[in-house]
């Protein structure tokens, strides 16, 4: 009995280098924005502090949808609805905290509640002023959506694009219910204006400092829990469903579990992701559920690499600081830039970035390997 | 007429192929035996065009057919029953067959009646979508299949797998019936012995991606083959 | 200015009183007030006109309507004529030259009304069918008590049954809100209108139900409840043709995707581009018909149709060559480069044509509604319904019955296999891919007459597009069909109910639920040739 | 039921059909298998050899009949991975491996065990499954292609891969479609040697066409025609049925 | 630094690109005619532009970097409510300047955004006024998409029309999803409503992509101006420009600019638009003005400021009079919303519109509007002392809005 083999095979070369980014970052991206002078071509202004914190929050949510793609072969195309609901539950949080300061004063309701001749808060308002219990909602709402859509799906054997196509459904179906105003959730403009969070304020330096590094912690943990998924047994049989999920069943495997704790662990990591994404970006709204975004999610993990973890990440990343910059910098041609970028990582980098290097890598190894494994056979003639 | 010249042939780092020959003439049967995972496929593979040689020549008719797409050698008359039979599974049988219209003439695009005749039971089930067959009426479609093209080298991988006594004895009656008419050539890799043996006119024997033995079925002998065979 | 408000004077007569006080209204008066330019001023004018029986007043009319009557600075009040001479309102001169600095008389809806209303009256009587129709249902609508004489004469003389029907009809209407029409005459008014039975007729009789005496009342009540329980089993129909239509619509977006998606197997994010593309060529034939041959405005669709194929085609042809030959045997990555080839495609548009939506028009055949026995059926949809369809069924015999179409199959379910069989497989694809791509443009053609030509075009269809591809059965055309059509009729049965937010969100809880009964689809093919 | 056949049998069909889009591919069949009995299936393609061990696991719903497990489960009641964990284990006629898998991970995650997420998730590796790896890598001579994905073995090694997973499986009842389908005469023969040891203590049914191999194998021979049996005995009386060699040996 | 940098803050991509993009174009040719006069300040204007893509959260993301990054002296940006919201938060946090040139529902006054669209009370009231007085019409179906600015908007005319004695029964609000493309059952729902004998109108909020099927399928149905009219508050020439104008002569529209306005400085700035984007059939739309009127404002109090200091600037606009292009001036309001004329012009069939009516005055940005219950004892006044947003005159306490907390 032991485990350490488990654990070694977590830290492999990729894992070790991506953690090792992510401690220096939060370590170093603090201290530069802390204590380098302005001037400095080092310093790391707030702004971009916060910005580098929603590609983070991004980073995870493709991470946990690589978890269900990339390993159990679940594509789905409404994750962004998972994101959205911990973004929703954190914005109800953040919301509450507003109190009395609203345009219209309230002591308790949001605004657009006033606006609306909203007497008192519904009842599914209740509790999002207490952290705790709001921060378990942001695992909770995820968590359970999963749970029940995914026990439905599984149980029923959808598979494959149908699958895909009922996640998309089912978040198109929350984004129009999120735009009825009479959700008592914001309707179209959602939730913002955010003033407090844990009695400091969004917009101080010290809180996107803390909410920059709180994603970061995120980020490894949900790698963490990822990557331990699937080195271990478990991740080997999410393999066997992607590859041939009736066989996986022959051998006596409940498919549709394993399945639905992949997409509730997923779904729970994507709501965390939404949750701190929200104070840094400072808004969240029912687009949050468009298919577009979601599929946008799927190309992030593609470009990094499905089936690598650490290449979901980097995918969002990359992705997502090309649009930040070409949407600056080429703002009437940074579409053309972008759809060209994704076209040519298809086409050479077929594993995506990540998932073609290191397949460069093995081959490498692999001729090595042939190498002498010929010359063993040579000698054993 | 198809005539295997020194090819090599990779999967990736691995060698799968070691300068391996092979001719295959008209109203002959060429045998390919060998141990699983020796490379009879992958020569197969090699000859219809679905891997790429590294080294070496395939030839037809004197022309060198090495770099043509499949699609061409198709066109140029090799026909090919592969491995793990490779039925369309959503087309009928009717239509899988008429699949083998593509290299032919608006003239000719008709099932041969001999087919029916060699296969019984695929007229039976003309109207059943390839993929429901059992696995032995898939392998005698496949089989079928590959003639209604018309070929001049017929290329079986492993044709009698999974198939009944008496429709193995159909096959092999039928491949000496193609034999006798003298205009193709047939490849055929086997692993019942006995089957080959009674098939061969030539026949080459391959370990370790080479070939190791070959010769006519007049010299052959066959505890030297047996004896390659087993384990 | 005396003399103008002497006329006003007498015009409110006219207006109040038009039996006791019957002053004689003069055209050069009605001109004068007309030439005022201000609106309530001109509305005035026109009901002198209509009121003074000048020969000329029709002439006068029409050129306002059509913006052709103009006040020259001089004050005079002239026509331009067709062929851009000019013609003296008063008199019908034409004028040796052109008036000085005229200004086109300005409408605004209040007039636009009147010169209806007047128009109807006066051309009852026309020698042409159609304007005697517009005339009937003109009054129909204006109520006018002073037309009843003209329409008595005109019922009298007119031979055609349907237009005398409509004249009754306008006359019943006329005689149920008259205050001086006898209950005698308001009953068989309502009798009348019971017959034409619809929402029109609804709220004559509701008005004379509510007013009239309690004879006329209790026959306007019994008319109301016979009208509205027609009303009621028409709206169920009229229901199934808006979903009928809404359904072709999806079909028309969704049946390109069946091809690329459902039996290439190609997650084609950029599928709804080449249903702009489509949309785009209409727009630029539309174009050139309008600056070089205007008169052949009504044959740009059917000429647009071809053009959208080939257009839509080749770009098919070259994404196929380009960029998804390579990726056969890695659907999902389709996913990826085709979400590229979108974004490249919408900003390509965006730089060609500018951000904003275009205009394409509707040729005369596609324009306006007919009635069905109650049902509205506008041209627009019936054209879309009827063209779906035909569209589908020549996709159906291209797959079904062509050897293309085997080779097409073949070629999706096995690559390797077909290439052994001989078949041509690179050209295959791109003839599979430009067929599919080449269908989206046509739908482009039809779409561009009901929604916006704008680079967003593709984007709004592609969600629904996945949707009835994948309930009806991935790579089943037939289901394709079936899908798309419920998916329609059903929209358009919960939307009365459930409001249109609503209606698609039960809708699309319905497709996750129906997905479990059916996790492949409404025709989901079935047995191990699937599993294999 | 509790009829005296069924209490004393690991698997027991009755009355068994099944029917596709109108056709009848299993009729009326009934079958019953002893514990530790081996049993040779044979019949001509399309017989319906397939589907019936389709049924037994689940794979297919029966129409109509009963198939019970060990006396007394009734396996049509079952989802397929239930009826895995009864003990009931299956080999393809056609290989079917987890091709992104090892050929020692797909022995791996045939091992007989527990098969829950969560002790997938939290369960420890143990030495005894590895040297169990072991002796089944080298029982189906796979030991030296231990580290290659299994997507690039052979033909006839993914044979002997989906043989070594219902090795490691160790069920109660093995159900071995084609097994020696390509493999050499040799190979064959050392299949017999195989099965016979395992028939040891296991029950295990066998669809074959290689009456050589059938021979070997020394059992009890039941003959499927047309979804139903035909005839049943020992190789030889069957050999010699006249309808048997009319439908399926040929003369 | 020898340039003065203002942010473009509009999206050039996704579905608000129809209607923004232009907005970015209206900007750069007033900077470069600034720069062309000699700049502002000594200094040359420079243009920053961005592409916030239709995406909300972009918004302010590309707002902060705006701020930040290239320290713009002021932008001008956003279309819909929503992206506003979104940078309302960031314009306060970093004391930025943003001038908002669309119509909108209100119930919002920042120290740091200068409303430069209408108000309701500057469109639709008088609207709706115009119908009733001279069309008659006693029977309303409020129609609109379903956010906050059709929300807004017809909460106040619901409660404007009952005041003015419309029963409830005459009054049907509807709203349909962004982009609603069937309107089938919508338009007969509205004909039927319209055929109870009494007159009626449709008052559309109807916002963006919607519109054209919206009218295609009136025009289709043959719903015309004279029968039901219907007046609407997001429609300008550029989104007539892609549809068939024909059938829809008479339907209207509300705004305080239309491009057939007949002054001499509405047609010098459409001919130096056209010259501009090299194109003879570019249109000229009311956010337009907005923009060139919020430029102009701008460009005053940064001269009277003497300097681009934000805190200067927010104070030195207020009072800032500049010409309108329909031929009066237009002046910002303590709460930073501006004096506009209200102009009713009805659809031609070449796509202009014919004014058919105009306010006699200007009439002055009404933030907090007095028809909603919470918002009616609100003012904003951002001079000092008051210096606030949302000021309730009954309790005299400041509300949430006060001076930015520093
Ligand atoms: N889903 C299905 N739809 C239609 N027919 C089917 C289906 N599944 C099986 N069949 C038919 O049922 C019959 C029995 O098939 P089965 O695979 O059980 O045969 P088998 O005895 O295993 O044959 P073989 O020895 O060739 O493997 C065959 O005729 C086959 O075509
Ligand atoms: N696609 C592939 N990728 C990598 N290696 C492969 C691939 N296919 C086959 N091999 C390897 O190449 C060698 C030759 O395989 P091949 O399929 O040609 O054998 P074979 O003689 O046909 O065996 P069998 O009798 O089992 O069918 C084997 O070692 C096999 O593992
Ligand atoms: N403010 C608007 N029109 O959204
Ligand atoms: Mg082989
Ligand atoms: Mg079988």
């Amino acid at each position: 009995m032991t485990r350490r083999p488990i654990l070694l095979a977590m830290l492999d070369g990729k894992g070790a280098i991506f953690l090792g980014v992510l401690a220096a970052l939060a370590v170093l991206v603090p201290l530069s924005n802390l204590f380098l002078p302005e001037t400095s071509p080092l310093h790391v202004p707030t702004y971009a502090v916060s910005l580098l914190g929603k590609y983070l929050s991004y980073a995870l949510l493709a991470l946990a949808l690589d978890l269900v793609w990339g390993y159990c072969g679940i594509l789905s195309l409404g994750h962004g609805a998972f994101f959205a609901l911990g973004g929703y539950a954190m914005g109800m949080y953040l919301m509450r905290q507003i109190g009395p300061r609203g345009v219209y004063g309230h002591p308790v309701l949001p605004d657009f509640m006033v606006f609306l001749n909203w007497q008192e808060l519904p009842w599914y308002w209740s509790g999002f002023d207490i952290f705790p219990l709001a921060a378990l909602m942001v695992l909770a709402v995820p968590g359970l959506l999963a749970l029940v859509f995914g026990w439905l799906a599984f149980r029923s054997r959808v598979t494959g694009v149908y699958l895909s196509i009922i996640t998309q459904a089912m978040t198109f179906a929350l984004m129009l219910a999120f735009f009825r105003n009479d959700m008592g959730l914001g309707g179209n403009n959602g939730l913002t204006d955010f003033k407090d969070i844990l009695g400091f304020s969004v917009q101080a330096q010290g809180t996107r400092l803390a909410l920059f590094v709180a994603t970061v912690i995120a980020l490894a943990l949900g790698y963490g829990v990822a990557r331990y998924m699937v080195t271990s047994t478990y991740g080997k049989v999410l393999i066997a469903i992607r590859d041939a999920e009736s066989r996986t069943r022959f051998l006596g495997y409940r498919v549709e579990h394993y399945k639905l704790v992949a997409f509730t662990v997923s779904a729970m990591m994507a709501g965390v992701a939404g949750a701190l994404y929200v104070p840094q970006v400072g808004i969240i709204n029912p687009s949050e559920f468009s298919p577009a975004n979601s599929i946008e999610a799927v190309v992030w993990v593609a470009v990094g690499g499905r089936g690598t973890l650490v290449g979901a990440a980097l995918g969002a990343v990359v992705v997502n600081m090309a649009k930040s910059w070409l949407t600056g910098a080429l703002p009437e041609l940074w579409l053309f830039a972008l759809g060209a970028l994704f076209i040519v990582v298809t086409l050479y980098l077929p594993k995506g970035i990540v998932g073609t290097l290191s397949e460069r890598r093995e081959k490498r190894k692999a001729m090595a390997t042939a190498k002498t494994a010929g010359i063993a056979a040579e000698a054993a003639e | 007429m198809l005539s295997v010249d020194s090819i090599d042939l990779h999967y990736g780092a691995a060698q799968a192929l070691r300068r391996v020959s092979l001719d295959a003439e008209a109203g002959k049967v060429t045998c390919v035996l060998g141990r699983n995972g020796v490379g009879k496929t992958s020569l197969m593979r090699a000859i219809v065009g679905r891997q790429p040689i590294s080294a070496g020549r395939i030839g037809l008719d004197g022309a060198d057919i090495s770099r043509l797409e499949p699609y061409d050698r198709a066109r140029r008359g090799i026909a090919f029953v592969p491995q793990g039979r490779e039925i369309f599974p959503l087309l009928s049988v009717r239509e899988n067959l008429e699949t083998g219209f593509a290299p032919l003439k608006s003239g000719d695009r008709h099932v041969p009646d001999e087919i029916f005749t060699l296969f019984p039971v695929l007229k039976d089930m003309l109207g059943r979508r390839g993929g429901d067959l059992s696995g032995g009426q898939q392998q005698q479609l496949a089989i079928a299949r590959a003639l209604v093209t018309r070929p001049k080298v017929l290329v079986l991988d492993e044709p009698t797998e999974g198939i009944q006594p008496s429709i193995i004895k159909d096959i092999g009656r039928a491949i000496d019936y193609l034999r006798g008419k003298g205009d193709m050539a047939i490849v055929l890799v086997e692993q019942f012995f006995e089957f080959a043996r009674d098939l061969c006119d030539t026949f080459a024997v391959m370990e370790r991606g080479q070939i190791v033995l070959s010769g006519t079925r007049d010299t052959m002998v066959e505890d030297d083959v047996r004896q390659r065979l087993a384990v | 200015m005396s003399r103008l408000l002497c006329l006003i004077l007498a015009l409110a007569c006219g207006l109040f009183a038009a039996p006791v006080c019957a002053a004689p209204a003069d055209t050069g008066d009605a001109l004068l007030l007309i030439a005022s330019g201000r609106f309530p001023d001109i509305e005035k004018g026109v009901a002198l006109l209509a009121r003074s029986g000048d020969a000329r007043t029709q002439a006068i009319i029409e050129a306002l309507r059509d913006g052709r009557l103009a006040v020259a600075a001089d004050k005079r009040v002239v026509i331009e004529g067709a062929n851009g001479g000019w013609s003296d309102a008063a008199t019908g001169e034409a004028l040796a030259e052109a008036p000085p600095s005229p200004k086109a008389v300005r409408l605004n809806n209040r007039i636009r009304r009147a010169v209806e209303a007047a128009l109807g009256a006066l051309t009852l009587m026309a020698p042409d069918a159609a304007a005697r129709r517009q005339a009937a249902e003109a009054v129909f609508r204006s109520r006018d008590a002073t037309a009843l004489a003209t329409l008595d004469e005109a019922i009298a003389r007119e031979e055609v049954a349907g237009i005398r029907r409509l004249m009754g009809e306008a006359r019943a209407a006329i005689l149920l809100g008259d205050a001086g029409a006898s209950d005698l005459q308001k009953i068989e008014a309502v009798d009348i209108l019971v017959t034409r039975a619809d929402q029109d007729a609804l709220a004559l009789l509701r008005a004379a139900a509510a007013q009239g005496s309690p004879t006329v009342r209790e026959a306007a009540e019994g008319a109301i409840t016979a009208v509205e329980r027609r009303l009621a089993v028409l709206s169920m129909l009229q229901n199934v043709w808006y979903g009928l239509s809404l359904g072709s619509v999806l079909l028309l977006a969704a049946i390109g995707l069946a091809i690329t998606f459902g039996v290439m197997g190609i997650i084609n994010m950029a599928h709804g581009e080449m249903v702009m593309i489509g949309a785009y060529t209409t727009f630029v034939i539309q174009e050139l018909a309008r600056t070089h041959a205007p008169g052949l405005f009504d044959w740009t669709l059917p000429l647009a149709i071809p053009m959208a194929f080939l257009v839509a085609a080749l770009v098919g042809v070259a994404i196929e060559r380009g960029i998804i030959r390579h990726l056969y045997g890695r659907p999902l990555e389709t996913l990826l480069a085709t979400w590229g080839v979108s974004l490249i495609l919408q900003q390509t548009v965006r730089s060609l044509f500018g951000p904003t939506n275009r205009e394409v028009g509707a040729p005369s055949y596609m324009a306006g509604a007919f009635d069905l026995g109650g049902l509205t059926i506008t041209y627009g949809r019936l054209w879309i319904i009827v063209f779906s369809f035909a569209v589908f069924s020549a996709l159906i015999v291209a797959l079904k019955a062509t050897s293309f179409g085997l080779k097409i199959r073949a070629v999706t379910q096995n690559r390797r296999m077909a290439a052994s069989m001989g078949i041509r497989t690179p050209w295959v694809d791109t003839m599979a891919f430009a067929l599919g791509s080449g269908i989206a443009g046509v739908a482009g053609v039809a779409l561009s007459q009901i929604d916006n030509v704008s680079p967003n075009l593709g984007q709004s269809y592609i969600v629904d597009s996945f949707m009835v591809v994948v309930f009806g059965g991935v790579g089943n055309l037939w289901g394709t069909l079936v899908s798309a059509l419920t998916l329609g009729i059903a929209n358009k049965f919960l939307e009365p109910f459930a409001g249109a937010v609503l209606g698609k969100i039960l809708l699309l809880v319905f497709l996750i639920l129906f997905i479990q009964k059916r996790p492949r689809g409404l025709f989901a093919l079935r047995g191990r040739a699937v599993e294999a | 039921m509790t009829s005296p056949t069924l209490t004393n049998t690991v698997l027991y069909l009755d009355g068994v059909s099944v029917t596709f889009d109108g056709f009848r591919a299993i009729n009326k069949l009934s079958l019953a298998i002893a514990p530790g009995e081996m049993r040779a299936i044979i019949g001509p393609n399309g017989a319906g050899k397939t589907t019936m061990m389709d049924i037994i696991t689940g794979k297919t719903r029966p129409d109509e009949g009963e198939v019970f497990f060990g006396g007394m489960i009734d396996l049509t009641m079952l989802d397929e991975a239930e009826i895995a964990a009864l003990g009931i284990g299956r080999k393809f006629q056609k290989p079917t491996v987890f091709e992104s898998h090892t050929v020692a991970d797909n022995i791996r995650l045939a091992l007989a065990g527990a098969r829950s997420p969560f002790s997938a998730l939290f369960g420890a590796r143990n030495r005894i499954a590895e040297e169990r790896i072991d002796t089944i890598l080298s029982t189906v001579r796979l030991t030296e292609h231990r580290g290659r994905l299994a997507a690039d073995l052979s033909h006839g090694q993914k044979q002997w891969l989906e043989i070594g997973m219902l090795l490691a499986q160790d069920p109660k009842l093995l159900l071995v479609d084609e097994p020696v389908a390509g493999m050499t005469d040799a190979e064959t023969a050392e299949t017999a040697h195989l099965l016979k040891e395992i028939a040891r203590e296991h029950s295990v049914v066998v669809v074959e066409h290689d009456m050589a191999f059938v021979r070997d194998l020394g059992c009890k021979v039941t003959v499927l025609h047309e979804g139903s049996v035909l005839a049943e005995g020992s190789i030889d009386a069957v050999s010699a049925n006249e309808r048997v060699i009319e439908v399926y040996l040929g003369r | 630094q020898d340039v003065i940098k203002v942010g473009i803050l509009h999206s050039l991509s996704g579905t608000m690109a129809i209607s923004e993009t232009t907005l970015k174009d209206v900007m750069l040719m007033l900077i470069e005619e600034q720069n062309k006069k000699g700049g502002l300040l000594g200094k040359k204007l420079e243009a920053v532009v961005v592409d916030p893509a239709s995406n909300w959260p972009l918004f302010a993301e590309k707002a902060r970097e705006l701020l930040t990054k290239d320290k713009v002296a002021a932008t001008f940006g956003c279309w819909t409510s929503v992206s506003r919201k979104s940078v309302l938060p960031v314009f306060e946090e970093l004391n930025g300047i943003l001038f908002y040139p669309v119509q909108y529902e209100g119930e919002e006054s920042s120290r740091n955004i200068f409303y430069t669209g209408a108000a309701p009370n500057q469109q639709a009231i008088p609207a709706v006024d115009y119908l009733m007085e001279n069309e008659g019409v006693e029977r309303w179906v409020l129609e609109g998409t379903d956010y906050v600015y059709p929300r807004t908007t017809n909460k106040i005319l619901e409660a404007y029309l009952k005041a003015k004695g419309v029963k409830d029964e005459d009054i049907s609000v509807n709203y349909t999803p962004f982009g609603h493309s069937d309107w089938q059952t919508r338009v007969a729902d509205i004909k039927k409503f319209g055929s109870a004998g009494k007159k009626t109108a449709v008052v559309s909020t109807i916002n963006g992509d919607a519109n054209v099927p919206f009218y295609k399928e009136l025009a289709n149905q043959g719903i015309k101006a004279t029968d039901i009219p219907v007046v609407a508050f997001s429609v300008g020439e550029e989104e007539l420009a892609g549809i068939d104008t024909k059938p829809l002569v008479g339907h209207l529209a509300a705004w305080n600019y239309f491009q057939s306005v007949d002054t001499a400085e509405n047609n010098d700035f459409i001919a130096k638009w056209k010259a501009f984007t090299k194109n003879d059939k570019r249109v000229t739309n009311d956010p337009m003005e907005a923009h060139v009127i919020g430029f102009n404002m701008w460009v005053k109090a940064v001269e009277k400021a003497g300097s681009t200091d934000p805190d200067a600037v927010i104070d030195a606009l207020i009072g800032v009079s500049v010409p309108n292009l329909s031929g009066g001036y237009s002046t910002m309001m303590p709460n930073h919303h501006i004096t506009k004329p209200v102009l009713i012009g009805e659809i031609q069939e070449d796509g202009q519109f014919s004014v058919v009516s105009q306010t006699p005055g200007l009439v002055v940005g009404d933030e907090w509007s007095d028809y909603l219950d919470g918002s009616k004892d609100l003012i904003a006044d951002w001079r000092a002392p008051l210096s606030c947003g949302n000021f309730n005159v009954k309790t005299g306490k400041c509300g949430g809005q006060g001076p930015v907390a520093q």
